[in-house]
Formats: structure tokens, C-alpha cells, sequence
């Protein structure tokens, strides 16, 4: 029986979206990950949602490669391409 | 442990090592390993139990281990070695190997109760063809029982055998045929009437011979002993068993049928038979016989002498009709060991001598007897060929040995072929031979194939021959159906008989929608040759249709099993791969079988092959050649053979494709170059390094037949798949070096292949030009950062679409094909040729001063991709025109 | 030292099919009939009714394993308005 | 993990190994009414009616003093709510003192 | 039901039941995630298939619907219940 780190597992490699605590989200090719969830984005772009003045905002960053702490990652899943 | 103490995995371990997840991961699906029955376990002792008591008549009646081989290769000759292991009386015919046989000593296996003289030490050398099963006249190891009541049944009294001659004599006609009403023999299968009473016993008493049916051809039984005893080596001593000489089955049969079948108006000339290369007939007992049917008649228990009186064996012979009582049971009687193959010229030439033995003894002569009844049963077929059918069919192979391309030249293959490949629906054979002739000899507007050398063409006169040779045959048979029928009532209609009624229903043949259902001949001559043995469910798989319900890579991945799935394949493959590169470091041999099964080639349960799918993953293409260290070349050819077969399912032909994906985006491009500097590379290498042209052949015809082709073409990635086939065909195809030229089969199916490839082409041939839009596109996205091959090495400003890959394609086309192939691409990319002409001439004055320099060398690398193809056909584009190639 | 302490854990164990009111470190409770428990106090409940701030948010059918990573309390007998 | 916890349960002396004892001794507090701050702003007294090796507290007549919606830290004078027999997750403890000889006093920020 | 001295604890036995049921699962954030249970560890990692994403009850509005596969840290789990 395959545990949810072996299927993400099967992500490596992949595009990635990622949400983060804080209103934080991901996208990225996995690289690399380990049992708390420590994961390596190439390629990445963050978008952090903020709400100023009654409306959402958005801002991005994007990095070719990005080290995010595990205990921050709440989800991670394959983007489909909307 | 984790907090809940949670067992995430069945096995116990947590998350393991990866080793053990990529195990768990294999066998989700199949039970845990620890649980794997052991099967050897449950197999104990299941095996050694003795054989039944009561098959001891099996080998008798199917003769162990022999095949009565369809073609005239009577293969009993095994069984036949097989009695000479025979052990204790007690045990059945041991059922021992050939090999075992061959090898054991005579001495090792005394009969009990029965002197068997010195054993005969097989010669290991001797090579025991199938022929042999004529020569030898192995003791069968009978039951003893058997053997005790055999003696009082064999002895004939004078006057029965008297009456048996004149029995013989009144109808010889049917003696031989007719009077067969024999008693089954005991036990045995086989039909008396298989025994042939010509056995070239030109040693047999007179008396017996005359007895034999006057149908026999008096030729057959002087010419055979005068031949046969020139055959016999002289120096043999006396007491050596004669083997009874079965004449070959051309000689012996066609008397046996001649008589049988009205038909056949002459006999069957014996010289033809021996004309069939078989050595010259063993020397009948002619010198021997007497001695022989001597031996025969005794019947006494002990050691078979030579002085039982010569009545007993003829009584035996002649009785064609009337079966010795138990034609087996006296068979299996001989139990001299001794093998008599050595008196045969065939043995002879083998050169080692055996020992003395004792004389024939008359159960030899019966056994002979038998052997000859079960050739006959063999050879019911001889004497259907008239001489007029064989002259005919020797004409016809001599006209096949000397064209160099005997399959074209073969009308009759190209009217199989034609029959094969079948037609408008429900058209007659007539009706497709006759479309397919007139449409090779150009009935249209010069015709749909202007080849000249068409096949159909060039057989003219086989056509007229064999008109002519349907009229010979004979009216007769047809009038007298005829008359038959005119009768009172008048005449019926012959047009229609009952055993051909018109069909009323024109039931519209299910033409399978696509062609590769009826493979052709040839395919199958390639399929055999190649050697790959692909499970032929595979080749059944749904054809992979370019039509797609959508590009999205998730439907074709749902039919080969889900992302999911493929995915953990690809996982297990890099988790087989690290580990085997592991142990090549450290220098232990390395086994590829489960990577090879991670692969999933071999498995077709899926509509989609795994193994496709796992190359539509960018890190699918990426462990490709790390993968291909660790396979041997058949794995890699029916990988590359599974490749080719579903290319269009393949997700970077569909991307790649301009039909398919009219606007590439950035990371498709990318993906496409990573897929050709990857993979391409690899299929490159193994094809120059390791690849027999047949192979490439294959692949390419597993290409053509399971794609559409034209489709196929719209892809860069697969225009250069079907260049690198192409080229590396007619590369190996000119190899001088390579010594042997073609043979005729080779060449013939790559004439054939070419065909099936230049067919799927044609018409559509400018559609390997991708339209303007598209290459706008492509060079606009590479320019954006990224550089693809197609805009590789251009300045920033100036980048155009690279064609030098279709120029590649066309040249190669072009070289491998015959003047027509070559007349019909030139007609059909005749603007391409123009129109790249006219845009290399333009570039020059269209840009400005300063950068005449960019400008010069584009024009010149259009002119140099230009010039790659038309050089193949002698010409030459320069400055704005084309010209001869001097 | 009377031995006459209350193990907290016995409290818990004592409480097993009867309605146990949870409360996490945040306004959170959960209110339903207590399954089991393990070494980390997380909780499985059923028919658990789940408050913030005393406003009832959701009813969940069947079980549910509460993780005790935030448990703050838990009140056997269930929720008392 | 789950095996010290399982040994705690049985109290079972020999699997102790060399534990340390908790600095606060709680058995003096038996039986006395405790204030009990917990993370996350929770405040409860109640008398200490049992305790473990993991300061998982037993307590009766717990009250639980309410705060203000808005801000977590104000104790809202008078307004409790009865919680009666409570089990305190140890995990979750902050601060713990005798309830005799203290008095609540409004916060620092005074208006 | 069995306490801690059973050999497998509630929780596991739990956990083990509704693997391939559809489950609600609620992270310390409030976000609910209603999907079909794929795999969990004993970290509380979850795996979901066809998960679709709401703010605290599925009264609230879609947030997001996820047609692949959903990996949820177990650190942020708050519960998973049956749906």
C-alpha cells in the first residue's frame, strides 16, 4: 500500500502547485522532497494573496530554484491546466 | 514509528527503503511476496510416478516420439531408436529420450529370457535423420507374454499359403487394394492394407513375387534390386540383419495408388524416386533374402536361426491382405538389438562397422513388413501430379531461378498478393486481378503507378501459359458431367451445379477498416525473419489512428493504464536502473529481466502500451539511454518494434505535429528537442551499430502498418524517424563492405516495404512542408529565449524555419526509391523546390546593406538543404536555377 | 504522595462510548460520543458536532479521528450549553 | 513513544528508567483550587484532583473565564462558563499556580 | 472501542477503515477537502483523489476542485471524518 509521500513521489519531475500557510501558493517543477516535506521548485513562481483595502491582491516572484521549509507546505497537488 | 503506529504498508515496514516501496509498489496488485507459494513445493513428487501399467501399446500404436511428420519426412525413425534402450522385459517400451538412446550402450539393456548378442555400440557421430526410421529395423521391446503366444500363431502351413497365392493371383487387381479386409491388427493402429508387398524383396522366394499384384509395375521390382544391391556394400558378413530396404516414398506409394486411383493412367516412373536425392536404396535382402525369409519362418523362442524353413515368411508377405495376426505384437518381438543400419549404403558411408549379429530373425522380415504399411499410410498423396503438372511446375521453377527478384517475377505470388489484399467490397478474385493489372498498366492518366517495371506487366507470357494450360485440361471430365445430366428432362443447365450454386446474396465483405488486418505474404516473410517474436495479440492491438479526440496527453495515458500507473512505472524503472548501475560499479553482473518488465514492452493488456505512455514523461525520455546499457539487442528491438508500432499514440508526435498542435508553446518545443536529442540518438546508434537489415526492415514495416503514415509525416520528430529507417535501409543495402549483396528475399521485401511506405505517402507528399504559419510560429517561440533546433545557430533577428530535416527526408526517399518513385516526389514538391529557389534569390535584395552577411549565409544554407536532395537525382540548384550535376 | 490521584488518562478511558466534549487550543470544540483515544490523545468521536466561538458549524455523520496536536481539553459528558 | 506512554499508564516502577521527577511537585497542590493557563489564551481554575508523569491534569469544578471576541488576551470580568471534571492536556499547559493568595487584576493596558 | 492496549489503536483501526471512502478533512487553516481517501500514513499525510476545496463547510462556495491527486500534510490536519 503505497503511502502519500510514494505518490508524490510519482510528482518528481513534474509541475507542481503548492499552497503554503499564509496565503501563499506555488508552482514548480518538483525536484526534490523529503519526509517533512522540505521541497525543491525549479523554475518556481509564488503568488502571495493579501487583502488591502477591502480587495484582493496578488503578487508574484518567480526563482529558478527555491528551497521551501516543510513545515510551512500545507498541499500539493498537479496543476491542471486551466 | 510513526504516531498512530499506523502499519501504512501491508509488509510491515513503514515507508521502507526505496528498494521495498519499489517492491510494494510492483505488487500492489499481486499478493505480498512473503506469501509467494513456492510452486517447485506443491509440485513435490508429482512427478515421478511410474507411467500407467497399460500404455504399453502406446508406443506401438502413436510410435513414442514419433511424429508422422506431414511432409515427407517420416519421423518415427526416433521411436524406432527408442526400443534400443529397452531395459527388463517387464517394463513397458521405456519411453527414453532420443538423445538417451542414442547414446546408451546396447550391453547395459539385457533381455531377459533372450540372448541379445554383443551390444551394438551406437556411434556417437551418427546423426540420426529422420531418414534413418527407413534404415532401421530396431527391436520394438515387447511385453514377454506377448511374446510367448506370438510363435504357434505364426506358423503357416504349405497349403495355407498356397491358397493365399492363389488368392493373390485371381484378383491382383484388388488382391492388392480390394481383397483388404483384413482382421484389425491386435493392438495395433496400423491399417493392413498400409503394407506394401514390393518391398524390392527381390530375394524373396519367386514364387512370392509373382504373387504379388500384376498392377504392380514390373519395372519397380528388377530396376529396384539391380539398384539397390549395387548400393550394398559386398564385404558385409553373412549373419548382418539386411535392413528391408522401404523404397522411398515416391517409388513405393504411387503403385499402391496407381492401382488405387482410376485416374492415373501410367505409373509412377520409379527413377523419379530415387531421383529425389534420397541415397540409394538400401540393399533389399536380396543377397540376404533367402537367408532372411529364412529367419523369418523360424519361430522358435531362442536364438533366431537360420535354419527355420523358408515357407513360414512367405506366408507372412504376400498376405497383404490378411495381416500377419499381430502385426505390432511380431514387430515389437524383434528383439535383436542389433542395428542394421550399418548394412545400409547410408550406414556404410557413416563408416563404423558393427559387429556381427546374429541372422534376421523372421520377425525382422514382419517388422519390415510393417514399416512399409505405415510409409503407405503416410504417402496417400503421390501420383496427383500428372507429368504435364510436373513438367510444368519445373518449367515454372527454373523461370523462378533466374530472375533476381523472384517474388516480383512470381506471377502467382502477385496474384496471392492482389487476392490478399482484397478490393472494392465483395469484388470477385477475377475482378481485383484484373483492376489491379490494368491499374499497373496505367489506364489513367498515366496511370496511378507510372512504374514501368510493374510486376503484373512483366509477366505477360506466365499470364498466356497459364490460360493455356487451364484450356488442356481435360474436357473430357467436364462433358461427360454433362451428358450425364441431359437425360430425359432435357439438359440442366451445367452453368450452375449443386455443388457451386450462384450466390444470391452479395454479403458485403467485412473489409476491416484498416488494411493491415490481411497481412500480406510478405509481411509474415519479414515478421518470421526478423526474429522478433512480437505476441501476435499485439499486433492486433487497435491500430494507432492519428485521429485523436484530444491532444490532451490524459486521454491517451487513461488507455495505457492511468498517470498514475505510468508513473510508477517510471519510478520503478529509475529505481531498477540506480540499483543495476549500483552493481555494475561494483563490478557484480547485472540482470535486466525486472527492469525489463518495469518496462512493460512484452504486456499488451492495455490499449495503449505502458511503455508509450512512459515516453510521453519528460523523465521517461531522460532514462532512455541509461536504460538501453542494461538491455541485450532483442529487448532492444522489440522495444523499438513496440515504438514504431504505436508512434501515433506517442505524445511527441502529436505535439510536434503541426496538423495536431497548429501553435506550439515554449515547453512543447523544448520537449520536442529534449525527444530528439535523446531518443533519436539512441535509435541512431543501435540501428548503425547493431542492426541486420531485416530488423530496420521490420521496423519500418511495423511504422507503416500501424500508422498513418502521411500523419506521421506532419511531425518533425517523425519525419526524421522515418528518415533515420530510410537512410540506415539504403545505407546497408549499398554496403559494399558488407560482402553477400542482398538476398533475393531481402531485397524483395524491401522493394515490397518501400512500396507500402511510398504508397502511404503519395499524393500527400507536400505535406511534409509545414505551412508558413506554423514555422512563423516556431521560429517566433525559439527566438523567445529559447533555441530550438529549428532556428539553431541563426542570429537573433534573422531566424528562420530550418528545413533541412525534410530535405533530409526527400533525399533519402529519393535515393532509396526507383526513377519513377523519384519522378513522382519531384512532381509533387515541384513548388517547394521553386519556391525555396525563389526565397534564396529574394533574401539578397530584400535586406539591407549591413547585413548582407546574415543574408548571404542563409541564402546559402537554403541553397545547401536544397541541393541535399536534388544531388540525389543528378541536379544541381545554383544562383537561381537548376542544372545538371556534372 | 495519596494514592487517592486521579490518573487523567483513566478519566479518558473511563469516558470511551459516552459523549466527550473537546476543546482545542483555539475557540474550536467538537462535541460527540468517544470512540477510542491513543498514546497521543488524538480522539476518535462520532456524530461529533463541531463549534467555533460556540456557533455550530458543521454536524458529521459517522466517525472521526480529531488530531490531539491542538487539544487543549476534554470534558467527558459532551457539550453543556 | 506509544511504549513509555503505555508504561506511565501502568505506573509499572521498572520500566521508569531513569526519569526525572518534574521540578513542581503537584501532589502539594492536591486537592487545592489551581489557575491554569493554557497556549492558545484558554484561563480555567478548578481544584487538582489527579495528575501524570506528563502534568496531564485532572480538575472538578473547573470554570472557564471567557474573552473578549475581539482580543483573545482580555479576561471578561465575571463572565465563566461551569466545565465541571476536566482532563488538561499536559501538551498544552503554561502556567499553573494556586488559586489562595492571588487575585485577578485587570492587564497592563490600562484605558 | 479498543484503547491503547489493543495492538492496533483506534485511530489505526480507524484509519484503515475508510481508506477509499470519500472523507471530509479539515486543516488548522479551516480549509475543508472533501475527496475519495487514497492513502495515509502514520504522520497523518493524506492522499485524496477528486478533491474539491471549501472554506470551512461545504455551505461555503467551491474554492477549488483538483482532478489529480492531493497530498495534504499531516502536520496540518486538524480531523478527517467520514463525508
Amino acid at each position: 500500500m503505497e503511502t502519500p509521500l510514494d505518490l508524490l513521489k510519482l510528482n518528481l519531475d513534474e509541475k507542481v502547485f503548492v499552497k503554503l500557510r499564509g496565503a501563499r501558493e506555488m508552482t514548480g517543477t518538483l525536484q526534490a522532497f523529503d519526509s517533512h516535506c522540505n521541497i525543491v521548485l525549479s523554475n518556481a513562481t509564488e503568488t502571495i494573496y493579501e487583502f488591502l483595502e477591502g480587495e484582493l491582491k496578488s503578487n508574484t516572484k518567480s526563482s529558478e530554484m527555491v528551497f521551501v521549509r516543510g513545515d510551512s507546505v500545507t498541499l500539493i497537488t498537479t496543476p491542471s491546466e486551466e | 514509528m510513526s504516531f498512530f503506529g499506523f502499519d501504512t504498508s501491508l509488509s510491515g515496514q513503514n515507508k521502507g527503503s526505496n528498494r521495498d516501496s519499489r517492491k510494494k509498489a510492483n505488487n500492489r496488485k499481486s499478493k505480498s511476496p512473503e506469501a509467494a507459494m513456492d510452486f517447485e513445493d506443491t509440485y513435490q513428487g508429482f512427478g515421478e510416478h511410474e507411467g500407467e501399467e497399460d500404455d504399453y501399446l502406446n508406443d506401438e500404436t502413436f510410435g513414442n516420439a514419433t511424429e508422422l511428420g506431414a511432409d515427407f519426412d517420416f519421423g518415427y525413425g526416433k521411436g524406432e531408436l527408442e526400443a534400443v534402450g529397452q531395459s527388463s522385459v517387464s517394463q513397458p517400451a521405456l519411453n527414453r529420450s532420443y538423445a538417451s538412446a542414442a547414446t546408451s550402450t546396447g550391453s547395459e539393456m539385457p533381455m531377459s529370457g533372450y540372448h541379445t548378442g554383443p551390444a551394438h555400440i551406437m556411434d556417437d557421430g551418427m546423426d540420426f535423420t529422420p531418414m534413418e526410421s527407413l534404415w532401421t529395423n530396431q527391436p520394438r521391446a515387447m511385453p514377454p507374454q506377448q511374446y510367448q503366444q506370438q510363435p504357434e500363431v505364426q506358423v503357416l502351413s504349405m497349403e495355407e499359403l498356397e491358397r493365399q497365392q492363389q488368392l493373390q493371383q485371381q484378383h491382383p487387381q484388388h488382391g492388392y487394394v480390394g481383397g483388404v479386409a483384413p482382421p484389425p491388427p491386435v493392438g495395433y493402429g496400423y491399417p493392413p492394407q498400409a503394407f506394401m508387398p514390393q518391398a524390392g524383396y527381390q530375394g524373396m522366394p519367386q514364387n512370392m513375387q509373382q504373387g504379388m499384384p500384376q498392377g504392380l509395375p514390373q519395372g519397380l521390382p528388377q530396376g529396384m534390386p539391380q539398384g539397390l544391391t549395387q548400393g550394398m556394400p559386398q564385404g558385409l558378413p553373412r549373419g548382418m540383419p539386411m535392413p528391408m530396404p522401404v523404397p522411398m516414398p515416391m517409388a513405393g506409394p504411387p503403385q499402391r495408388f496407381s492401382q488405387a486411383s482410376h485416374a492415373v493412367q501410367h505409373q509412377q516412373p520409379i527413377s523419379a524416386g530415387q531421383q529425389s536425392g534420397q541415397a540409394s536404396f538400401v540393399a533389399p535382402g536380396s543377397s540376404q533374402s533367402p537367408e532372411l525369409s529364412q529367419q523369418s519362418a523360424t519361430s522358435s523362442t531362442q536364438l533366431p536361426t537360420t535354419k527355420s524353413p523358408v515357407m513360414a515368411a512367405p506366408g507372412l508377405f504376400p498376405q497383404v491382405s490378411k495381416p500377419p495376426q499381430s502385426v505390432s505384437s511380431s514387430r515389437g518381438q524383434f528383439v535383436t538389438e542389433q542395428d542394421s543400419r550399418e548394412s545400409t549404403p547410408r550406414g556404410a558411408r557413416r563408416g563404423s562397422m558393427r559387429k556381427p549379429q546374429e541372422p534376421l530373425s523372421p520377425e525382422d522380415l514382419k517388422r519390415l513388413q510393417i514399416r512399409q504399411a505405415k510409409v503407405d499410410k503416410i504417402l496417400r498423396h503421390s501420383g496427383v501430379m500428372t507429368p504435364r503438372d510436373k513438367d510444368f511446375i519445373t518449367r515454372y521453377q527454373l523461370s523462378q531461378i533466374v530472375t533476381d527478384d523472384p517474388y516480383n517475377e512470381d506471377f502467382y505470388f502477385q496474384v496471392y498478393k492482389i487476392i490478399q489484399r482484397g478490393g472494392i467490397v465483395g469484388e470477385s478474385n477475377k475482378g481485383l486481378i484484373a483492376r489491379a493489372y490494368l491499374e499497373h498498366s496505367g489506364h489513367r492518366l498515366g496511370g496511378r503507378y507510372k512504374r514501368a517495371d510493374v510486376a503484373l506487366q512483366r509477366m505477360q507470357s506466365q499470364v498466356e501459359k497459364a490460360v493455356t494450360v487451364a484450356k488442356e485440361r481435360p474436357q473430357k471430365s467436364r462433358e461427360n458431367l454433362d451428358s450425364a445430366k441431359e437425360g430425359v428432362l432435357g439438359k440442366i443447365s451445367s452453368a450452375r451445379n449443386s455443388k457451386a450454386p450462384r450466390r444470391q446474396l452479395q454479403i458485403p465483405l467485412q473489409k476491416g477498416d484498416d488494411e493491415d488486418v490481411s497481412s500480406s505474404a510478405i509481411e509474415d516473410v519479414v515478421q518470421s525473419m526478423n526474429g522478433v517474436d512480437i505476441s501476435s495479440s499485439s499486433k492486433t492491438r487497435r491500430r494507432s489512428s492519428y485521429a485523436f479526440r484530444s491532444v490532451d496527453q490524459r486521454a491517451v495515458l487513461s488507455r495505457s493504464g492511468g498517470r498514475k500507473f505510468v508513473l510508477s512505472l517510471i519510478e520503478t524503472v529509475y529505481a531498477e536502473v540506480l540499483e543495476l548501475e549500483a552493481q555494475l560499479r561494483s563490478g557484480k553482473e547485472t540482470d535486466s529481466t525486472e527492469l525489463w518488465e518495469a518496462l512493460h514492452i512484452a504486456d499488451d493488456a492495455y490499449e495503449v502500451s505502458p511503455f508509450i505512455s512512459i515516453l510521453s514523461f519528460d523523465k521517461g525520455v531522460k532514462i532512455m539511454p541509461r536504460i538501453f546499457n542494461f538491455l541485450n539487442k532483442d529487448q532492444k528491438l522489440k522495444l523499438l518494434y513496440c515504438f514504431f508500432s504505436e508512434l501515433s499514440h506517442l505524445n511527441i508526435i502529436v505535439t510536434s505535429s503541426y496538423k495536431t498542435n497548429p501553435n506550439p508553446s515554449d515547453s512543447q518545443l523544448k520537449k520536442l528537442e529534449l525527444f530528439q536529442s535523446v531518443f533519436l540518438k539512441i535509435i541512431v546508434s543501435f540501428l548503425s551499430s547493431s542492426a541486420e537489415f531485416l530488423e530496420v526492415l521490420g521496423l519500418l514495416l511495423a511504422l507503416v502498418k500501424n500508422n498513418n503514415v502521411s500523419f506521421i509525416s506532419t511531425s518533425k520528430i517523425g519525419l526524421n524517424l522515418i528518415t533515420v529507417l530510410i537512410s540506415r535501409a539504403a545505407l546497408i543495402k549499398q554496403d559494399v563492405s558488407r560482402g553477400n549483396v542482398l538476398s533475393s528475399m531481402e531485397a524483395s521485401s524491401w522493394n515490397e516495404i518501400y512500396d507500402k511506405l511510398f504508397t502511404a505517402l503519395e499524393t500527400k507528399l507536400a505535406v511534409v512542408f509545414p505551412p508558413d504559419e506554423y514555422t512563423a510560429k516556431v521560429v517566433t517561440a525559439s527566438s523567445s529565449g529559447t533555441v530550438t533546433s529549428a532556428t539553431a545557430g541563426q542570429s537573433q533577428k534573422h531566424q528562420f524555419y530550418d528545413q533541412s530535416y525534410i530535405w533530409q527526408f526527400l533525399a533519402s526517399l529519393a535515393l532509396s526509391g526507383k526513377l519513377n518513385h523519384q519522378r513522382v516526389i519531384i512532381d509533387e514538391i515541384r513548388e517547394e523546390i521553386f519556391g525555396t529557389i525563389s526565397r534564396a534569390e529574394q533574401l539578397l535584395s530584400s535586406t539591407p546593406a549591413e547585413e548582407q552577411q546574415i543574408a548571404m549565409y542563409q541564402r546559402d544554407k537554403l541553397y545547401q538543404d536544397l541541393n541535399l536532395f536534388l544531388n540525389v537525382m543528378g541536379l544541381v540548384a545554383r544562383d537561381g536555377e537548376i542544372s545538371e550535376l556534372k | 504522595m495519596s494514592l487517592a490521584e486521579i490518573l487523567p488518562l483513566e478519566i479518558i478511558d473511563k469516558t470511551v462510548g459516552q459523549p466527550m466534549w473537546v476543546m482545542l487550543t483555539s475557540h474550536r470544540e467538537f462535541s460527540g460520543t468517544l470512540i477510542g483515544y491513543d498514546d497521543f490523545v488524538n480522539v476518535v468521536l462520532e456524530d461529533v458536532v463541531e463549534y467555533d466561538h460556540d456557533q455550530e458549524i458543521k454536524r458529521h455523520a459517522g466517525k472521526m479521528l480529531l488530531s490531539g496536536n491542538n487539544i487543549s481539553m476534554l470534558v467527558p459528558g459532551g457539550k453543556r450549553v | 513513544m506509544s511504549e513509555s506512554g503505555k508504561n506511565q499508564s501502568q505506573n509499572k516502577r521498572k520500566h521508569e528508567g531513569p526519569k526525572r521527577e518534574p521540578i513542581v511537585n503537584l501532589s502539594k497542590y492536591s486537592d487545592t483550587q489551581i489557575r491554569v493557563k493554557l497556549m492558545g489564551g484558554r484561563l480555567v481554575i478548578g481544584t487538582l484532583k489527579g495528575f501524570d508523569q506528563l502534568m496531564n491534569l485532572v480538575l472538578d469544578e473547573t470554570i472557564e473565564y471567557l474573552r473578549d471576541p475581539e482580543d483573545d488576551t482580555k479576561i471578561l470580568e465575571g463572565q465563566t462558563k461551569e466545565l465541571g471534571l476536566v482532563v488538561i492536556r499536559g501538551t498544552m499547559l503554561l502556567t499553573l499556580s494556586p488559586l489562595d493568595g492571588s487575585e485577578i487584576i485587570s492587564g497592563p493596558s490600562v484605558e | 472501542m479498543s484503547t491503547s492496549e489493543s495492538k492496533t489503536t483506534a485511530s489505526a483501526q480507524f484509519l484503515s477503515n475508510i481508506i477509499g471512502q470519500s472523507v471530509v478533512v479539515k486543516l488548522h487553516n479551516g480549509m475543508l477537502y472533501q475527496g475519495v481517501l487514497e492513502s495515509i500514513d502514520g504522520f497523518m499525510n493524506i492522499a485524496l483523489n477528486q478533491a474539491t476545496e471549501h472554506y470551512e463547510t461545504d455551505a461555503n462556495g467551491l474554492l477549488h476542485r483538483y482532478d489529480g491527486d492531493v497530498f495534504v500534510r499531516g502536520t496540518q490536519v486538524l480531523y478527517i471524518s467520514e463525508a
